[in-house]
């Protein structure tokens, strides 16, 4: 195969929901260890791109190969279970407390249970280790979406707005978190707003308009 | 005085209980056709009667209070919550003596009957109110809504009381004060029975009164609770 | 008071018209609860045409209790709550505003499941007629006190259990009346008793729900 | 396999257990409908032993209609769907866990309401014991049913109300299987027959859920 | 009395839930026709002061006089209906449209329908009126949110991160939106993680910390 580097290759990927398309003809391809940003306007169809990306919507045509899966007929599930992902809600078991629902994440994917403290602990929630998620504020869900990704440790990480709701400590955690992710040879995709502040990587920029990228 | 009857309220609860069984089981005589089985008329009319009557009534007014702006307080929310508790207790006994004296006289345990079947469904009353009340967490929430509650409880006594009149009934009619109002029952049986529902009724209060004391403890306890999480989210952050 | 009333039961019904959940899933669950509480019965109880006002009554309180979850559901979706609460309706003609469609929808339901049970269960079709003025004035009782239920239940946990639990016990009066009253339109016999108890029920529901609904939005 | 069962069951009943909706709701819900269903069919029906099965069924399966509602919508909050599904469980094991924490759930409802029809309905206590085996098994086959059930209308719109019409078509042989071994149960009879219906459809339905859920869950 | 000019004065205010503080001891005093910036770390009782404010949650212990309405024992529905809120969370009727959801709102506040349309194109949805909610992205909901506002027009705007999920030209709308609502003479309480970007307008600041304001 020619692209070996890619880890994301769409071309012309067409998603339809009830007709209307949410991405009318993307063509994406996204190198191995990079960061990439997915810009664009509200209802640009970022987090349409990104859940495509994540196996959790279907390609209506168009040819799409993510993680060494490809999506016309590969096994979304083998997909998914590689790529990270961290969503506009919060993510999680709302009756389970942030610890619980860690230690489920872990023991489905066979983590040595010790994780999950020291995952807390980076986040800061340490204080928060035994409130059920529900209870949580909407920037410590988010937190602890950002634990449950480093208890998963994927290879492909797929974020939707990541900066939302979390404040200047936190995003500065990100920031360092996402230059360590990269250095360590995931892939990051994150859909963003707002400029990125980390100095160490250098993002490719992508822009999205009316459900594709804009043509540069 | 209040005071004095409030501590007047255990002792003369305990005597008049007493009286009730000494009388009761001792005392009178045993009935023509019932045999000793007449001595469960001493204990389950009175329960009966608190069951229903006291404590749902209490639980209601306590509830209008409480929903009434100006008299809205904790303290009417409190009385409501423990009335209706104590109802649950005295419906579960009304059931086991009725149950207990129905075996011999009709022959089962229970029947389809509209006395039993609205006792019993006054009781599931009790425990949902006791599940709504579990379901919601702030206080001013809960207490709102188990208001609520309890005074459509309310609508249905009547209700219920009316629409299960259809079934021909097995269960005792009007049998001690008759519709033409004469007296039925006599003598030392009569005095028994009535001092059984004096009884039973100053127990309910006194169950009350406990009940309300040990739910103000457990505030306190909260409360104090609440100052040492005051301090630790004060500290949070800093 | 009616103004906001008709507002809110104008926007219950279009969500109700544009997602044909009525139609596509409460009725079929309807009729195929009748036909199995026919078949659960065994042959004996439910061919005997005396079970039929019964098990109507059975299956349409099981319906009343998913329509009016549904019901108290769109006021409780995430936010939502809060930003209506903005808007300070008239908590009196929110009431009267959600009982109405919900009456509406129950009385729907209640027809098709009327002609269930004549065609499954054989219940006489003139005493069924006969007795159409009073499953429909039971039926809006019902919807009274399920929007009063309903609201009771919301917001705390496990509202959709919640709810059977609060609404059974009260809805045994009304179903029992509605039964007799049914039967007393098949079989002859007196049915002016329990029109007055469901009557009664209904302007009972609904005055209290027009005092105190308030009380219940304030949380 | 069994690993994800196993880890998936637990957090199911954990969460049940935290919530105790199981307790406080569901049971009394139960409980009351069989008294109502006692009040519905009118003293000549309900004191009639020969009903105590049919309505003891009658009963469980609307609470079991709940239960898996319920253990579907733990799946389904917003966010949580997506983030499991990156988990990348086996959705055998997924099927299996769910599958065995409602059958847990409903055997613990249906001893509790086996308890309440001998009291309320007459059923004769020896007779419940010996159909015992045969609830269980009944019970294990609705909750390997429902859990396939539920997963099919989670997601789309109302999944409260659609669940209801799928699964009731599908319930109904397992109903009449299981009410008629517990008749034989109590009148003598016949049982081995409806012992492999019942089987049959807890093994079908296993081996189904194994193979195919994982198909469900792909959406 | 004395503060006739505050709009919002909390002494002492704390705030319980299921016994934990979510306000620990909060005094406020906001001016009217102020604009003012509530910051503070994820957790510190940000969304929780606004509910407050909103008379959406209830007071446990302290004072509170808010718009005019006294939180022990007032009139919450009088509170609620002056106040504008806009929360984390799309706050609509998830399967009606952007507009029939618009009309809503202004037949319940007995406003003319033609505002529903106006109010919709300054928000920039107009290519999506006819959409129901759930079917909008995130942003788009947070734009309807807006245009919810501009139907209500209330006293007092409570606005919980309203940056989050909004894009450039949205974040540039809003700030206009500020400086008109506050010239106009509403009071605008806001929190945020990111800075205040309008330059028309120099808004009062406020940290949490803990549950309360952080004593400067
Ligand atoms: C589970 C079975 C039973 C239940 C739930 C039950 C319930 C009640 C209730 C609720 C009352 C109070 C009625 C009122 O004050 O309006 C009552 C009163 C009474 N019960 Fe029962 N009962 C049961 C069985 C029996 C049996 C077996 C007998 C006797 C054969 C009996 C004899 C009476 C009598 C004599 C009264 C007083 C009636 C009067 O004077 O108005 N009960 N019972
Ligand atoms: N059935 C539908 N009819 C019309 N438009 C639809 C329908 N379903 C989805 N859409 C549109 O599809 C788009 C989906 O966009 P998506 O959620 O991917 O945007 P986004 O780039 O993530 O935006 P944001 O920055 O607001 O999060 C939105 O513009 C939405 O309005
Ligand atoms: N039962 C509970 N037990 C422990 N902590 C709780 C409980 N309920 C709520 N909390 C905490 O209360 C706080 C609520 O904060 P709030 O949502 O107001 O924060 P915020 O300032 O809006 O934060 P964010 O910036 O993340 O939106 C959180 O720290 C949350 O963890
Ligand atoms: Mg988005
Ligand atoms: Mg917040």
């Amino acid at each position: 195969m020619p692209g070996d580097q890619a880890v994301v290759r769409l071309v012309n990927a067409v998603v339809l929901s009830k007709g209307f398309p949410l991405l009318s003809g993307v063509n994406l391809e996204v190198d191995r260890g990079s960061l990439s940003v997915v810009t664009g306007a509200n209802g640009a169809g970022k987090t349409s791109l990104l859940r495509l990306l994540a196996g959790l919507d279907s390609l209506t045509s168009g040819e799409g190969m993510v993680a060494g899966v490809n999506l016309n007929g590969g096994d979304l599930r083998l997909l998914r279970r590689r790529v990270g992902w961290l969503g506009h809600e919060g993510s999680f078991y709302a009756d389970l407390s942030a610890r619980e629902n860690l230690e489920f994440a872990a023991r489905a994917l066979e983590r040595p249970a010790d994780e999950v403290g020291s995952a807390l602990e980076r986040v800061g929630l340490t204080h928060r280790v035994d409130t059920t998620t529900k209870q949580l504020s909407a920037g410590q869900r988010r937190r602890l979406g950002l634990a449950w990704l480093l208890v998963r440790r994927p290879e492909l990480w797929l974020l939707d707005e990541p900066y939302a709701s979390l404040d200047d400590a936190g995003r500065t955690f990100f920031d360092q978190l996402l230059r360590e992710v990269v250095a360590a040879g995931a892939t990051v995709v994150i859909s963003a707003h707002d400029p990125l502040r980390s100095g160490g990587i250098s993002p490719q920029h992508f822009h999205m308009v009316g459900g594709r990228m804009r043509t540069t | 005085m209040i005071k004095l009857s409030q501590r007047l309220l255990g002792p003369v609860t305990l005597v008049s209980l007493a009286l009730t069984f000494w009388l009761g089981l001792w005392v009178t005589p045993p009935d023509v056709v019932q045999g000793d089985l007449v001595r469960l008329l001493y204990v389950h009319p009175p329960i009966a009667w608190v069951a229903l009557y006291v404590s749902f009534g209490t639980a209601t007014i306590a509830s209008c209070l409480y929903l009434w702006p100006r008299t809205r307080s904790d303290v009417m929310d409190r009385v409501a919550y423990c009335a209706m508790e104590i109802s649950v207790v005295f419906i579960a006994l009304t059931l086991i003596t009725g149950s207990i004296w129905g075996r011999p006289t009709w022959g089962v345990w229970w029947a389809w009957d509209a006395r039993l079947t609205s006792t019993a469904i006054l009781g599931v009353f009790a425990l949902a109110y006791l599940a709504l009340r579990r379901a919601n967490d702030d206080p001013a929430v809960r207490a709102r809504r188990s208001g609520v509650f309890a005074i459509l409880t309310a609508i249905n006594v009547p209700i219920i009381h009316f629409s299960v009149q259809w079934w021909k009934t097995l269960h005792q009619g009007a049998s001690v004060l008759t519709s033409n109002g004469t007296l039925n029952v006599h003598g030392s049986m009569l005095w028994t029975m009535l001092l059984g529902f004096i009884g039973f009724t100053l127990l309910f209060f006194w169950l009350l009164r406990y009940r309300y004391r040990l739910e103000v403890k457990r505030d306190f306890v909260v409360a104090t609770t609440v100052d040492e999480a005051l301090a630790l989210r004060r500290r949070e952050g800093v | 008071m009616t103004r906001v009333a008709w507002l809110v039961a104008g926007k219950d019904l279009r969500i109700e018209a544009r997602s044909r959940v009525l139609l596509w899933q409460v009725l079929p669950f309807g009729v195929i609860a009748l036909l199995l509480s026919g078949l659960a019965l065994g042959p004996t109880h439910a061919g005997n045409s005396t079970a039929g006002p019964g098990l109507f009554y059975l299956v349409t309180l099981f319906v009343a209790l998913l329509m009016i979850n549904r019901s108290q559901a769109l006021e409780n979706a995430p936010g939502t709550r809060a930003s209506v609460a903005t808007l300070g309706l008239d908590p009196a003609g929110v009431f009267l505003g959600k009982a109405l469609a919900l009456t509406v929808e129950l009385w729907i339901t209640g027809l098709v499941l009327l002609g269930g049970s004549v065609l499954v269960l054989h219940t006489s079709l003139i005493g069924t007629v006969h007795a159409l003025p009073s499953v429909l004035v039971t039926l809006a009782a019902l919807a009274a006190a399920g929007t009063l239920y309903g609201a009771l239940t919301q917001g705390g946990d496990g509202p959709a259990t919640l709810l059977p639990v609060l609404t059974l016990p009260a809805f045994a009066p009304l179903l029992i009346a509605g039964e007799r009253s049914y039967s007393a339109a098949l079989h002859g016999g007196a049915l002016w008793e329990w029109w007055v108890i469901v009557v009664v029920a209904l302007v009972a529901y609904t005055a209290v729900g027009i005092l105190l609904y308030g009380v219940l939005e304030e949380s």
